[in-house]
């Protein structure tokens, strides 16, 4: 039978062991015990404890840390559907369509003052949270880009009015007092929709700029 | 409401306050604004916050401010007027109860109103106390260390950030204003050098050639390439017009050919 | 007695909670296990089997973790780190979203009885423990604020609910946001949004005799 101070070394140990970053020697963890604590004595209670069960105490090179049972080992092989982060390129790109939607990828560029790398729009697009809009009735008819239900869904937004707008962004410190005086940022749900429907290319109505704008 | 308040302090009652011994430190500093100095009041005269005299807390709310005052301490205005006020209030406590009219708040219910908000403050206050006793991660508490090298990691989390969406965008917006554009001035294929050019071109232009073929490639310092071509489609317009060049064109935004008119 | 299956899901359970990197959710672990497996049942196994050690089992915000003892944290010096520390703005503001959520930045300052000065919401933001909730849809729209998982993850709460106090709080009608119509306690902050009674105007009833909460 073991003793309460047998027990509670066991615990200290168990606790250490859980949270250290790499694995611990003896003499670590002698060190940060309560003087006196009888380590291999909690170091063999714990090995008994967790034997057979999905996590055991392991001892490498004369250091000891927890790890997976081997028999469970397939189940950390699993790492399907990381929780992609946005790049912070992807994130840019995503907060001026949010904001500035419709939007055109030169548009985008705009703003952004570098050019938008194809991939960046085409991982928003695929990801759901961007879809093609419509055309803008400009010369070249380029394509217009608009957030998606995803987009608010996963935001946490009822609708694109909730998208806070420079009062909040100032609320939160984010707008310093050296913008230039008319700095404003636009509503999206008030924007205009005077976009062509995407897939109307039958029905010309340029007649002088189809060169294009190629260069 | 702004009309009941009384310009003037309710001196006698602030020394009638003072006179009854009421210990007073007077360090605004300490201080988050006039609801925090009347908690902070209302704690010391009794635990229950509704149950203090709101009359005996504006008795000390007032001979604090005018200690302030005495020692020339500078006193925000909202301070100023939430003194007033209470002067105003504490006036209507005493006064003998006049017949109400349906839109005059009773003073006893302001009275119970303030107390009321004060401990709500108080509530929030304790609440946030309470929070911080808990065990807090990596304070208290602590988490795996050395997680697997294949990342068991949640998927049902949302990562969309909207805080990190606003930063995105601000940032952008700022940048955007503070770059500076040096236009060039913009090299334009004037549409005299594209005619002499297409002219001159002419003779080589026996079969359908692409109008895109045709105009100069544009390289290094010069006109842009939209505008070689812009200017070269105009050019060879004009000399369709004067009967010297065919243009075709199959469809909308297909390729522009041009060929030599051939002699009738 | 356990079955030879329920065993063997509390140890699959157990696995892939030591080696995750954070909390993981009930469809999280359900996805890695073997189908039909009954993880709640896994869970409530494990909190007994770990009750007393020197790792615990915790909810929180919804998911579950492994911890350490909360009586052990005096070993804990290498693992510690010093947190950001909370002004006292920062802490009421703080807990007042936490307990009114969703809720403006006007009725924060309305509880607090002073305008927010800037940094107070920017630096609960920035530490992810608020976030931008909606809209309020009263007149201006006012953006409304709410607590986020890391809040809960951060103070080892399980869910909203089990925010300390705040089922008496809510009883004794500390948590309401609406003061009566006739409410005329100066408040300089209240400048910009005096015509915008929110919610329902229903007078609170008030008794004398409210039960203090410390009393």
């Amino acid at each position: 039978m073991e003793t309460h101070e047998e027990g509670e070394t066991e615990r200290m140990v168990e606790a250490l062991l859980f949270a250290a970053a790499e694995p611990l020697s003896l003499v670590d963890l002698a060190r940060r015990l309560p003087e006196g604590a009888d380590v291999p004595a909690a170091l063999a209670g714990l090995a008994a404890r967790y034997d057979g069960r999905g996590v055991r105490l392991a001892e490498v090179a004369g250091r000891w840390r927890f790890q997976t049972a081997e028999d469970l080992a397939f189940l950390m092989t699993d790492e399907r559907e990381e929780p992609r982060r946005l790049s912070r390129a992807a994130q840019e790109t995503l907060a001026i369509v949010a904001y500035h939607q419709p939007v055109t990828r030169a548009e985008i560029e705009a703003v952004r003052g570098v050019q938008a790398s194809r991939g960046t729009l085409d991982m928003l697009l695929e990801l759901g949270f961007v879809r093609p809009r419509g055309r803008r009735r400009t010369p070249g008819r380029p394509v217009t880009y608009a957030t998606t239900d995803t987009f608010l869904e996963h935001f946490g937004l009822a609708s694109l009015a909730d998208l806070p707008g420079a009062a909040e962004m100032k609320a939160a410190g984010l707008l310093d007092l050296d913008l230039p005086p008319d700095f404003a940022v636009p509503d999206p749900s008030a924007a205009r929709d005077d976009d062509a429907p995407l897939g109307d290319e039958a029905a010309p109505e340029f007649h002088t700029d189809y060169v294009g704008d190629e260069g | 409401m702004s009309d009941t308040f009384q310009p003037d302090l309710d001196f006698e009652a602030a020394r009638g306050a003072v006179e009854t011994g009421e210990a007073l430190i007077v360090d605004l500093d300490g201080y988050e604004g006039p609801l925090d100095l009347l908690l902070a009041l209302a704690r010391s005269q009794k635990l229950d916050l509704l149950q203090i005299s709101i009359a005996r807390l504006a008795d000390q709310y007032l001979a604090f401010v005018r200690e302030a005052r005495r020692r020339r301490f500078s006193l925000a205005a909202d301070y100023l007027v939430m003194a007033a006020w209470l002067a105003w209030l504490k006036s209507r406590l005493l006064l003998p109860r006049p017949r109400r009219g349906p839109d005059d708040a009773g003073a006893d219910e302001l009275a119970e109103h303030l107390a009321f908000r004060l401990a709500k403050l108080d509530a929030m206050r304790k609440a946030a106390e309470s929070l911080l006793a808990r065990p807090v991660l990596k304070r208290d508490v602590f988490a795996r260390g050395d997680p697997e090298e294949a990342r068991i990691v949640s998927t049902t989390r949302v990562c969309g950030d909207l805080y990190e969406l606003m930063d995105a965008y601000i940032t952008q917006r700022k940048r955007e204003a503070r770059r500076n554009y040096t236009p060039r001035p913009q090299q334009a294929f004037s549409l005299e050098a594209a005619r002499e050019r297409l002219r001159d071109l002419l003779p080589e232009l026996q079969r359908w050639t692409p109008l895109t073929g045709v105009a100069p490639m544009g390289a290094g310092g010069g006109p842009t390439r939209a505008s070689f071509v812009a200017s070269t489609l105009s050019a060879s317009l004009e000399l369709v017009r004067e009967g010297d060049l065919e243009a075709r064109q199959l469809e909308h935004f297909a390729e522009i050919y041009l060929r030599r008119k051939r002699a009738a």
